[in-house]
């Protein structure tokens, strides 16, 4: 590392990942006046998961504005906007709403780029929020991002720290393609360094290897990121875990995931995606594709087993994957 | 014939009663969130009961109602029984939803109760599809959707409406303008002064009633209820209300201050019905004490019963979701769970 | 300034050209693609031409258009290159969309033209998006949508027409009224008996104008536009219509007969303007066929074009998809194609 | 084979999968009256692609209905109409359609059974159509099927054969939870043999081999098992190639697909989905964790290069897959 280098990382603040959202758009929105963001409820109530916070008192409602109950019409609208100059971000309350906005995001902001022959940019960001555990039963609880990093046309990141959840949302905004934020709602608290720097972005389609490891390969993804480390923390001089969190999981940095299997030889995926057809498989194949010769153990994918989230919180807890799935897949193959 | 009908002295005391059970029903959930007993979220009726059971008092027992995300009102005026309505809030295994569902999505379909719903403007479409079935299959029965304020804004209300409309299909659109959504004011939502002016996009009527008066409510649903078993079609209402609690329990209000919740406490449905059937004689004080009493004691029994109760087992989270079970799903629902079973998912 | 507006003799001159190059190329479309020249499908316009172009005469350059599948109309009433629209609809390298869009999708985003759209009801929050840049910028220019009678069942229009008008946005949202949705007629889909009926639901001015009548247009449009530019939100103007064609291309048409077209053919836009135009000692007999033939000239100029133009090289498939490409694509714009490279996907 | 078989096998008609799917409508419709068909223009028009026919001739406007143009609507009032005691069957016209009705897909058809704890059935079929090939541009040309396979609470098929086409609706409607048939519009005027015992069903859940080989297996779905069915007669004598026709995308029948790789040891999965996070994931992802030990070869994956379908024909046949891409994939690893 040099001294430059150093001195950069150095440079970090401890943040919730919910101060890092939000410092991100802060960010966005003093470096450039076409970026404004809308929802419902974002602007003097903060959002109902309090992400937007304070935004509204620093830019106003017309940079922080509500929006009727319409996400057709929000996301619809903002497609339209990004297509003819300014550079929204919109809020969508809970992911499980995405359905109501789905035509406008598969058939318009999705394609208008290649249908139009490059003849539109599409700098329109959506930030959402994933995910079980607290109950909110299954319309307000679902992990719906492989839909969209499956859909052409779409980017899409789903930070696991502070520093990705800030580093992703400036490169999101930066961009001049459509890019969904999927934020999963348990680790709004979770804190982290984050570096200070306002150009400090992670570009999309880059990995992170968040622990050193020899032994097992654990690709994980949002609040699975940290139970991860915990797991790989507490399995130390046991098992030596690599954790990576893909961190864009369209575009996926396949190498440095398979470069990871080149040394460790087995793999688990751990996503709170639905198992079947979920981010697991597309991990999984790439890996075959790519080390097939490499692999030692069979894959191992942690996650929601095609169930819907249940409400009541034995049954959530059953089908919530966790790091105590990811610890028995580690020791399966290990 | 309706469990209650506001046409009767009999009736009108049952639907007092109901209000008050709504009342007492959703205070005690709100401070049983509280305590941290209740998991998830609770969205309280408290102030708006004059608009379910006003319209549950015109309908039939067989008749359909697709309900809010704010359903636990909509749900005891069609009849429903508060102990498994708690027991579900608790997430317990006999609860409505076998504790799948929570608060958000009590359902009894046998009961004509299609299901509270956590999204907004999703109900309109089931009723429409109700009254489908009920217009396919020739049977006599209406179906009813809810609909906060802020639904209107939803383009599934707006084609679910024009079908309804378009097939002279037996539905009713109650929307329940409580003046917000979430926090923000209806005005903030809509261009239109009053949400039944949208009525006209889908030449069927529309009417605004007091939603404090569980009496013209009650009126204008019968009203409308007649024009669909006529095979008039759909009739769209606005009822005027409001709620006291924010938006859902912890809310911090920060769109409206107390003395605008005072204004409409001063025309309390329940008071004022109450007040109303004493005036008429069909209520003493002495007997409204009693009605409160008893209300209290079934909700404080529902309570009891609901912590009591059991949780469900974690392998009831592999049922129901299929009629024909899946491999998918089956694998998990057999694996040994020695670990406690909250490993989640792997295949192999 | 527009390029034509019918306020001035010249203007109007314009606009009879416009309609009549409207027609001839529609027209032309239709022969080539039964030819089986043209691929895909294709929508025809002919019989609408008043509508496009009397919208467009009233819009200036800058202001932006979202239209429909059935786009030729709006693009030349627009302002668009027939030359290109024509290589587009060929599917060649140098079209608007260098082959990747053709009929329903051309687009030319700077000149204002959101793009012909393939999903009935998307343009108007398109347009209410266009509408939400230029008030955030505080630009001088309106966004105007089309949609046919179809459309307005659909929940993205509702929730485009409230956000427009809750937020008083520059917005104009144009239904052309052809009848028919496809095969289903206007009754069966809409219980109201005149669309512009819907605009009460977002309390915004309604219209129902003559779209045989390109200045009836004309005037509606421009007055809306003045609203949208004064600040006063968006309008709802429904124009009366009929396509002469089927709604595609092959449409064997059994929902209707020929006296039904007929009836329309009599009201013919085009004719009737003509006739007006020579009345008022504006354009003669001779002048027309002039303009007639220059049309004429004009559309087969396009066509050659096109038909010269080279076709797109198969590796241009994975242009255009991202601002910034993405390695999973870019592994198959650079693989060796010795095979002709129609071999589909393999990213090893 | 048995006598019995023998002779019922033999009761076969040949028809194209239109026919097909119309015949298994008909008979359904025939078979219980509270089964009825609802989309746009289905019912004298006969529907855009021609499917539904006569059927308005047959049964009348009340069971062949036409809705106005709301997917949203008419999607969400089949949803409330199942829970409620009739049986519908919609259209929705193209699959890039489904956008419109994903709400009511994703949050009502797909959890009202789980969230009400069983309390209701969900007796509803959706037919649309899929795939490029005609120059139907990128919003009229769509594989979305993988989106209805990996959502919970779905059942996805997706028919390869006549015979398929006629079994799977059948099934669909007679199934009391949410089916999607997914028919690729290139197949069709595509014919074949189909039983024609009224109460012929091809269970879902259960593939079919359409072809017995030993060298390679080809899992191929909808127009690309016809093409993959003719690659393997082309390779005969060089290279012994099985396919299989998945049918049902979920639940999916995974025993089928491991014993055939358990005799090969070669696989390559073609379908017209783009390829991350697609069909081709989850079938690759299944066979390494069942047949991991059994798997000779690299797995290849012949896909929609996560492009929208382009118009003009050069583009949309660089990006279609077909089956020289399958023989070029097999060739790969033979
Ligand atoms: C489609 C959708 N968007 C957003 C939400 C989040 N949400 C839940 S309740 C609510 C406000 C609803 O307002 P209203 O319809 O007036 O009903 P009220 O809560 O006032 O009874 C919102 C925005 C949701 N549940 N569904
Ligand atoms: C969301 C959606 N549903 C269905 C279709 C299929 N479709 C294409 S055009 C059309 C009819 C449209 O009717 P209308 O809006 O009146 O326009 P017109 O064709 O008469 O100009 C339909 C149903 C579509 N393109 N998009
Ligand atoms: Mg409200
Ligand atoms: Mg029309």
């Amino acid at each position: 590392m040099t001294a430059q280098a150093e001195l950069e990382a150095d440079q970090t603040e401890t943040m919730t990942v919910r101060e890092a959202i939000r410092e991100a758009l802060r960010e966005e929105m003093r470096r450039d006046e076409d970026v404004y963001v809308m929802g419902e409820d974002v602007g003097r109530f903060g959002g109902v998961l309090e992400v937007t916070g304070d935004l509204f008192e620093e830019f106003g409602e017309e940079r922080v504005r509500d929006t009727p109950i319409a996400e057709a019409g929000f996301v619809g609208a903002a497609t339209g906007a990004a297509a003819t100059g300014t550079r929204p971000v919109v809020e969508i309350m809970f992911s499980d709403f995405m359905g109501v906005s789905m035509e406008q995001t598969m058939n318009q902001m999705a394609k208008m780029r290649y249908m139009f022959g490059g003849k539109t940019e599409m700098p329109v960001t959506v930030r959402t929020t994933e995910g079980g555990g607290m109950g909110a039963a299954s319309q307000h609880s679902g992990t719906v991002h492989a839909w969209i990093a499956h859909f052409p046309g779409l980017k899409a990141v789903a930070p696991g720290t502070a520093a990705s959840a800030k580093g992703l949302t400036k490169a999101a905004i930066r961009s001049d393609d459509p890019v969904f934020i999927f934020e999963n709602k348990m680790i709004y608290e979770r804190e982290g360094e984050v570096p200070t720097d306002e150009d400090f972005t992670v570009p999309l389609g880059e990995a992170s290897v968040e622990r050193e490891g020899a032994d097992v390969t654990v690709v994980a993804t949002q609040r699975l990121v940290g139970e991860s480390l915990d797991v790989a923390a507490d399995l130390e001089g046991d098992v030596s875990v690599e954790v990576i969190d893909p961190q864009s999981l369209y575009p996926l940095d396949t190498d440095t995931i398979t470069d990871s299997i080149g040394k460790t030889g087995r793999l688990v995926v751990a996503d709170e995606s639905p198992l079947s057809y979920g981010i697991h498989a597309e991990v999984a194949t790439r890996v075959v594709e790519n080390a097939f010769y490499s692999l030692d153990a069979p894959i191992q994918r942690v996650g929601t087993p095609d169930t819907h989230m249940p409400f009541s919180p034995p049954l959530e807890q059953e089908v919530l994957p966790d790091g105590d799935g990811v610890r028995a897949a580690i020791e399966r193959i290990t | 014939m309706s469990d209650y009908t506001l046409e009767t002295e009999a009736g009108r005391r049952e639907a007092l009663r109901r209000m008050l059970l709504i009342r007492e029903f959703d205070t005690t959930a709100g401070e049983r969130f509280n305590d941290g007993d209740i998991p998830g979220f609770v969205h309280l009726y408290i102030g708006e009961e004059a608009v379910g059971v006003g319209t549950c008092g015109a309908l039939e027992p067989e008749d359909y109602v697709a309900s809010t995300h704010r359903g636990h009102g909509h749900c005891i005026s069609k009849g429903l029984d508060p102990e498994l309505m708690m027991a579900e809030l608790y997430g317990k295994a006999d609860g409505y939803c076998n504790g799948k569902g929570g608060s958000m999505h009590i359902a009894d379909v046998e009961a004509g109760m299609l299901g509270a719903n956590g999204i907004v403007g999703a109900g309109p479409p089931l009723a429409t599809g109700a009254a489908l079935t009920i217009d396919y299959q020739d049977r006599d029965q209406v179906a009813l959707a809810f609909g906060g304020d802020g639904s209107v804004a939803q383009g599934q209300v707006h084609e679910a409406v024009n079908l309804a409309a378009t097939w002279d299909l037996p539905a009713i659109f109650v929307i329940e303008n409580n003046q917000y959504g979430e926090a923000t004011p209806v005005e903030k939502q809509h261009n239109v002064d009053n949400l039944s002016d949208t009525a006209g996009a889908y030449d069927i009527p529309g009417v605004t009633v007091d939603g404090m008066d569980v009496t013209a409510v009650y009126e204008a649903v019968s009203e409308a209820r007649d024009r669909a078993l006529a095979g008039d079609g759909p009739t769209l209402i606005e009822a005027e209300t409001y709620r006291y609690r924010g938006h859902y329990e912890g809310d911090h209000e920060p769109y409206r201050d107390e003395a605008e919740i005072e204004q409409w406490r001063e025309r309390d449905a329940i008071e004022s019905f109450k007040e109303r059937l004493i005036e008429r004689g069909e209520l003493t004080e002495a007997e409204f004490e009693e009605m409160q009493a008893e209300v209290e004691e079934t909700i404080a029994d529902a309570v009891a019963y609901a912590k009591d109760a059991d949780l469900p087992d974690p392998e009831q989270a592999y049922d129901d979701m299929f009629g024909e079970p899946v491999p998918e799903i089956q694998q998990f629902a057999s694996r040994p769970r020695a670990d406690g079973g909250t490993e989640g998912g792997d295949p192999t």
